[in-house]
């Protein structure tokens, strides 16, 4: 699994370069900490600059980055063709760049012994739209599990999160059963699962990670979420990469916002580990600065 | 003695000639600027009801232009923002009941319990320093009071220690906090209604051989009934519209409940879960949001319809 | 019996004790009652004092000046809430200069200048009273359509959140202002009038010094009601991690019960101990403005 | 400047009804003995060293200048001071030589034999028939009848032909001097042995006072009755005895206290005062 | 039953004070006049028909039993009515034969004019001298030197002695009789021409009343004075005149309302009352 980042900071460069100005940012909350994690670092080399980050999900974010109001936005998903179109009709131009990995998972109740594995067509049956007020007990799923009903706890509709485990699961963005109980807070899920024998939930690695005893997380296909695993690809199809969104006229115009942004890839080993999420690999890395590069 | 204080119409000065100006009116301008602001910061209070109104009501046309009205009222299944919307607004409907229905039975016995000890039973001294302390509840911001219900109500006492069977969330447990949170509200106005009502028939009643107690239950309650109404009928537009308990505590999954042990969505859970999320103005979502504040709106005023009635009756009674 | 009494009727009943031993007070059922009465209270402070001893044990490590002063941060180690308290500060100070006039004018006009034959004045009374009691988060949904309207994209400015507050606590203030202005005796407003001042004058010159305790009371506990509200500001979109103070009404912010709210929601164990000491923090100050309010009402409202 | 010094009698007549239909002793039977009676709130001593009796089927009415605390000791006559805060009674006052005050008595039951009746009438918001029903019920009377009980109360007070068809109506419905006469009603209906009255007719009309001036002669055939009036007229047409209190400054303090002045057969007070202070007050200098 | 009918005399002496050291006409002077005048509380019709004329340099007592609308008249002669909800005057009140009721007319001008002091004293929350000069400060009247000013208002209320040396303590520390001079300086020190003043002293002592009383008589000489009371031993002492009020219950609606009876010099009303209700109230009767 993944270590909680140690409280060592970089602080390579000298603090205080004398730039001022905002950075706006918005977007998911599963990618919140990660951008939190950069400021914080980042505010040790440029005490001056105000950066603030708002949390109205994806869906969310995207709605005020296509507006104009923020110079980043962070997303647990790939802008969606009508986001973009909204950007574009805004003459909103921007780079999606990959800011860390996260390895999506199912987890169960620590008392749950029988389901520690289940299928990609396993969670479809749990998941999907046609399972909404059917499939209700962990028997119908596969008959060697137990006579236990099934509680149902996930992300919130506006989030990334919902959107990818939607379509990696269910096969359609946004197409699952309502019957289960949605949360923008991952942390309601945690205590959903950790609350109900027979719950069964999705949530970032980071929230298993710190809530091991408390919820544990299931193998999918055989593998489990893991630094490892979702690095090298292995644990498919729930590992998932998180974006950040910038608006290039502000990483042209605004040198805080370049500034900020060319030390957020720099770091982003750093700031993925103090995140508790999966640091880019060496290719991510160099695809990133050279997204930021063709910039100028 | 320097007559500083003339006599204008003294004797000495006979009738004085009384010109019809004498009395006439000092025009005072900035007299009545004052007035016409205060009237209008008086108006503001009205415009703030039609602000409320049209806000809401626009983006609820809009709403039930897309989605009947009957459908809405009557539906029993909640899934506004799933692919596979459906608009029943029924499974937010009875969560709402449920927690109001248990923060009722916490907050109307301990309340009246409460305001008849503040009214009946205790010294001065003693309602001074009990009052405010009471008082406090009221005043714990709404937040705190949703995670002791879901950590504290929820997961030690209902789940660790009583063992029933309930998972995480569950609309007793928001209730139950929320019964705590509002038995000031109603302790406060029933204690009024019931110093409300003339010491005169205190005595007259225990000038006949009467204990408390019986003054209590057989003269003050009877008299101060319709502030009694009043305060639980305005603790339940309390609970009806209280937000954050409901959110944290009483789960967020949109169902009939049947059952107080099962979580469920509320109306105000419903608004402040979608609103966490961010709406695209105008879209069927953001609708939503504005369709289900319209309808709690709409609860709540005519209960406090109700509640203002009984408040004006007790205070018409004495 | 009595000689001098012309129609000796006086029944039996005269000779019978009244030294009964007995006392009506002490009936069985009069001290059930009672106890059950002393118990209504009783449950009320338990639930009170058991919910401050877990918010104390959850929050206790992380009261620090650390708090008081640090940033939000992605390690809950070095997270602070400065930028809340700030956050604060701001939505509250800025609903108070709204409010407190508007609230203090409008409730001057209805007990003062109000003629309440008018309907449209018993109107804007019955208008109050409800208002009073609608949802607080129906004042979110408001501010959030308002400020659509005006074509504000981002509403986490204090500008907004203040609007919210401020419509959310103007009848509380009104409901108390009033309250505070009935509680002067008529007979000061008469023996002022009978002088020759205007309504106005006496209005401001004798009516509203007098009720300057009874205003700034109640004041106080809707300003604290407005400090621990967060539905409303949720619905208007909380900005949760600023690395800056606050500094104007078009500000970024955040406040303490949004803080407290996101950091719950965190996954580390160390961020829901820095939302139990935010909420020692925020129920601390809550609590002295209670404890100021009341210390007012009780040491400078007149008695009449 | 002017110190009264006219005499120019009024036009005043008053009828000493009580003094002239009845012969009464020197001194009063003493049903109700007060002993050196202070009665305190909290720190303040509203009355000071009272010895008054009170005798047997006997009108006594206190009178005396507003606050001179003929409400305090008419309270502290059947412990209904007890439920004023920080009310104290010091001395002793006697029912039938027992002290109201001491520990084995109930208070409660003190009250169900010393009756009261207030200034303002105070019916419960409930139907005549339930008024006058509440004292026997919540005493726990054993009561055969209770409708009898009802109707013998009513006619005792007078009220039973104007009320007998409406018993089931609220008492709010009745006329000031109804209400009051219900209230009599109401005590009777418990069977005391004394009625307090404190200034029963000041909120009512000429007529309506006159009809209760008239029930108290009659009920003073069965119950002893102690009144506080402001009209002394009212004392000297009903009382057979009156007692003249006033408020005294304590030198030390400046603090009112009020002090019993004379006590003595009603026509003694009026015609012949054997204090100053009386006189004043009789003929009208102050009050 | 009961039916008054003694006649024995009381020991009332009564002292005709202003009768029998001024001469008077047998008719006021007519300062103040109603003509017909009714008020209403909304739909109740508390006063009716009044027609009175009130004489310069006169004092006037209005008595009568409690609710018989003497406060409420009363409160018609300097407009203070306008001021409650649903209070209307009907008829005319003239002021040195205006019409104060007229559009033209200012009503806060007629209240500085015919000023009124209240049955409780009532200073404001300030200091002895802010008391004092508050009046003369909203009224605007332009004043060479306030302390002068303060210092007469005071002098002329016999007040002077006792606070020149605290005119800058809270005047809640004086005493109810210095309280009550305290608003009758208050109200001359705005220079009004009548003092309406109604039961000026019936939250005083004895002798903080004959204090007002004596202050009354001084007044007399500068200003006219009307005053109700209910003390008609005061009345007989203090007023040139007398007027008695009683309510009457109309016939169709069963309200009660108020209407003047007798208005006499106050010697004749007391001792020569010509209608039997004015007997009778003197008489102790009833009120
Ligand atoms: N509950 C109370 N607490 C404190 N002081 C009181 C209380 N009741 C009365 N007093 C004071 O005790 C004194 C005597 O009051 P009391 O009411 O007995 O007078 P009273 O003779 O009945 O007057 P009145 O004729 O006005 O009814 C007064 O100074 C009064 O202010
Ligand atoms: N503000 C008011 N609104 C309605 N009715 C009123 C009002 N003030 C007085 N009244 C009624 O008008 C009638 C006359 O009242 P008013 O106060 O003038 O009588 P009063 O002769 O001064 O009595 P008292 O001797 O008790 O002072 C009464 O029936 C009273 O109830
Ligand atoms: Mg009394
Ligand atoms: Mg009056």
């Amino acid at each position: 699994g993944g270590q909680p980042s140690g409280g060592d900071t970089s602080g390579s460069g000298a603090s205080g370069g004398g730039l001022t100005g905002s950075v706006n940012t918005d977007g998911s909350s599963t990618v919140a900490p990660l951008t939190e994690a950069a400021a914080d670092l980042f505010r040790d080399e440029e005490s001056g600059v105000n950066v603030s980050v708002a949390t109205s999900g994806t869906g969310g974010g995207f709605k005020t980055f296509c507006a104009g109001e923020t110079d980043v936005s962070n997303a647990s998903r790939p802008i969606k063709d009508e986001e973009a179109a909204d950007c574009e009709a805004a003459g909103i131009k921007y780079t999606e760049i990959v800011a860390a990995n996260d390895g999506l998972s199912v987890i169960v109740n620590p008392e749950n012994d029988w389901a520690e594995d289940l299928t990609v067509e396993q969670l479809n049956l749990i998941w999907g739209p046609e399972a909404e007020g059917k499939i209700t007990n962990w028997n119908q799923v596969d008959p060697s599990f137990p006579d236990q009903a099934i509680t149902l706890f996930g992300a919130g509709t506006d989030s990334g999160t919902f959107d990818y485990f939607t379509e990696e699961i269910n096969g359609e963005d946004g197409a699952i059963r309502t019957d289960y109980s949605p949360s923008e807070d991952d942390n309601i899920t945690i205590q959903g699962v950790a609350g109900d024998v027979g719950a069964i939930g999705f949530l970032g690695l980071s929230y298993v990670e710190e809530n091991e005893g408390v919820v544990k997380a299931v193998a999918v296909d055989g593998v489990m979420p893991s630094t490892e695993t979702v690095q090298d690809g292995t644990y498919t199809p729930l590992g998932r990469p998180l974006f950040i969104y910038v608006n290039n006229a502000s990483y042209v115009d605004k040198e805080q916002v370049k500034s900020f942004i060319d030390f957020y890839v720099a770091n982003s080993a750093e700031i993925a580990e103090r995140a508790l999420f999966v640091p880019l690999t060496e290719d991510q890395v160099t695809t990133a600065t050279d997204e930021l590069a063709s910039l100028g | 003695m320097t007559a500083i204080i003339e006599r204008r119409g003294g004797p000495a000065s006979g009738r004085a000639p009384a010109p019809a100006s004498s009395f006439a009116g000092r025009r005072r301008p900035g007299e009545f600027l004052i007035k016409l602001a205060l009237r209008l910061a008086a108006a503001v209070t009205v415009v703030t009801t039609v602000g409320i109104l049209i806000a809401l009501l626009i983006p609820s046309l809009s709403f039930f232009a897309e989605v009947p009205v009957l459908e809405f009222l009557f539906g029993t299944r909640w899934a506004p923002r799933f692919a596979d919307a459906s608009f029943g607004v029924l499974p937010l409907v009875t969560a709402t009941l449920w927690t109001t229905l248990i923060a009722l039975l916490v907050a109307v016995p301990f309340g009246l319990g409460a305001a008849t000890l503040l009214a009946e039973y205790a010294r001065p001294r003693v309602r001074k320093v009990l009052k405010p302390l009471l008082e406090i509840l009221a005043g714990i911001p709404t937040v705190v009071y949703g995670f002791f219900a879901l950590q504290f109500v929820q997961g030690t006492v209902l789940r660790d220690w009583l063992h029933l069977p309930t998972g995480a969330f569950s609309v007793l447990a928001a209730g139950l906090v929320m019964g705590v949170m509002i038995i000031p509200t109603i302790a406060s106005i029933a204690e009024d209604a019931m110093s409300a009502v003339p010491q005169a028939l205190r005595q007259g009643s225990a000038a006949l051989g009467a204990n408390r107690m019986q003054t209590t239950l057989r003269v003050v309650f009877p008299a101060a009934l319709s502030g009694i109404v009043a305060a639980v009928v305005l603790g339940i537009s309390r609970a009806v519209g209280e937000t954050m308990i409901v959110a944290i505590a009483a789960g967020n999954q949109a169902q009939l409940v049947t059952n107080p042990l099962d979580q469920g969505q509320t109306m105000t859970g419903f608004i402040a879960n979608a609103a966490l999320g961010d709406s695209r103005v105008g879209s069927l979502e953001y609708n939503t949001l504005f369709a289900v504040g319209l309808l709690l709106f709409l609860i709540t005023l005519l209960i406090n319809f109700i509640s203002i009635r009984f408040v004006r009756r007790f205070r018409e009674a004495y | 019996m009595s000689p001098t009494s012309t129609t000796a009727t006086q029944p039996l009943r005269a000779s019978a004790p009244i030294a009964t031993g007995r006392n009506g007070e002490m009936r069985p059922s009069a001290l059930a009652f009672l106890l059950l009465l002393w118990l209504s209270l009783f449950v009320a402070f338990a639930v009170l004092i058991t919910l401050l001893i877990t918010i104390f044990l959850t929050g206790q490590n992380k009261l620090s000046t650390a708090l008081l002063f640090n940033f939000p941060s992605a390690d809950p180690d070095e997270a602070g809430a400065r930028p809340a308290i700030l956050g604060s500060v701001w939505a509250i100070g800025a609903t108070a200069v709204m409010t407190l006039p508007l609230g203090i004018a409008a409730a001057v006009h209805l007990e003062e200048f109000a003629d309440r034959k008018r309907w449209f004045n018993r109107f804007i009374e019955l208008n109050v009273q409800n208002l009073a009691a609608v949802p607080s988060i129906v004042y979110g949904l408001l501010a959030l359509a308002f400020l659509s309207m005006l074509g504000v994209t981002n509403k986490n400015i204090v500008i907004g959140g203040a609007f919210a507050l401020t419509l959310l606590i103007l009848p509380v203030i009104i409901i108390a202002t009033r309250e505070a202005l009935r509680a002067v005796p008529r007979e000061i407003r008469d023996g002022s009038l009978a002088l020759g001042a205007t309504q106005w004058q006496t209005t401001w010159r004798q009516v509203l010094p007098a009720s300057v305790p009874g205003i700034a009371t109640g004041s106080i506990l809707a300003l604290s009601r407005a400090l621990g509200e967060a539905a409303p500001l949720l619905v208007l979109g909380a900005l949760v991690y600023i690395t800056f103070d606050p500094n104007g009404l078009l500000s970024g912010y955040t406040t303490l019960p949004i803080q407290i709210f996101n950091w719950t929601g965190r996954p580390q164990e160390g961020f829901h101990e820095l939302a139990g000491a935010t909420s020692i923090l925020l129920l601390a100050v809550l609590i002295l403005m209670n404890a100021l309010a009341i210390f007012i009402r009780n040491k400078f409202q007149k008695r009449w | 400047m002017s110190t009264p010094t006219g005499s120019a009698a009024t036009a005043t007549h008053t009828n000493f009804h009580a003094a002239e239909t009845r012969r009464l002793a020197a001194t009063p039977s003493g049903l109700i003995r007060c002993e050196d009676v202070n009665v305190y709130y909290g720190e303040f001593r509203a009355v000071t060293g009272v010895n008054l009796e009170f005798g047997r089927n006997e009108i006594t009415a206190l009178i005396g200048p507003s606050g001179c605390g003929k409400s305090t000791l008419l309270r502290s006559l059947n412990r209904m001071n007890d439920l004023v805060d920080g009310a104290r009674v010091e001395g002793t006052v006697l029912f039938q030589d027992e002290d109201i005050y001491a520990k084995a008595v109930d208070p409660i039951e003190v009250r169900r034999r010393i009756g009261m009746v207030f200034q303002k009438p105070n019916p419960f918001p409930k139907s005549i028939y339930d008024n006058i029903a509440y004292g026997p019920r919540v005493t726990g009377m054993k009561v055969d009848n209770m409708d009898d009980l009802v109707e013998e109360a009513l006619t005792r007070s007078a009220l039973w032909g104007e009320v007998k068809d409406k018993l089931k109506q609220s008492a709010f419905g009745l006329s000031g001097g109804q209400q009051q006469r219900l209230c009599i009603a109401r005590t009777i209906a418990v069977q005391p042995d004394v009625i307090l009255m404190d200034e029963p007719c000041s909120a009512l009309d000429p007529i309506a006072t006159s009809r209760i001036e008239d029930l108290m002669h009659e009920l003073r055939k069965d119950y002893t009755i102690i009144i506080v009036t402001h009209n002394m007229q009212q004392a000297a047409r009903v009382a057979d005895r009156t007692a003249f209190f006033t408020a005294l400054a304590d030198e030390s303090t400046g603090d009112r206290t009020g002090v019993l002045v004379e006590y003595d057969l009603t026509r003694n007070i009026f015609e012949q005062p054997q204090d100053q202070r009386t006189e004043d007050y009789i003929s009208g200098r102050f009050g």
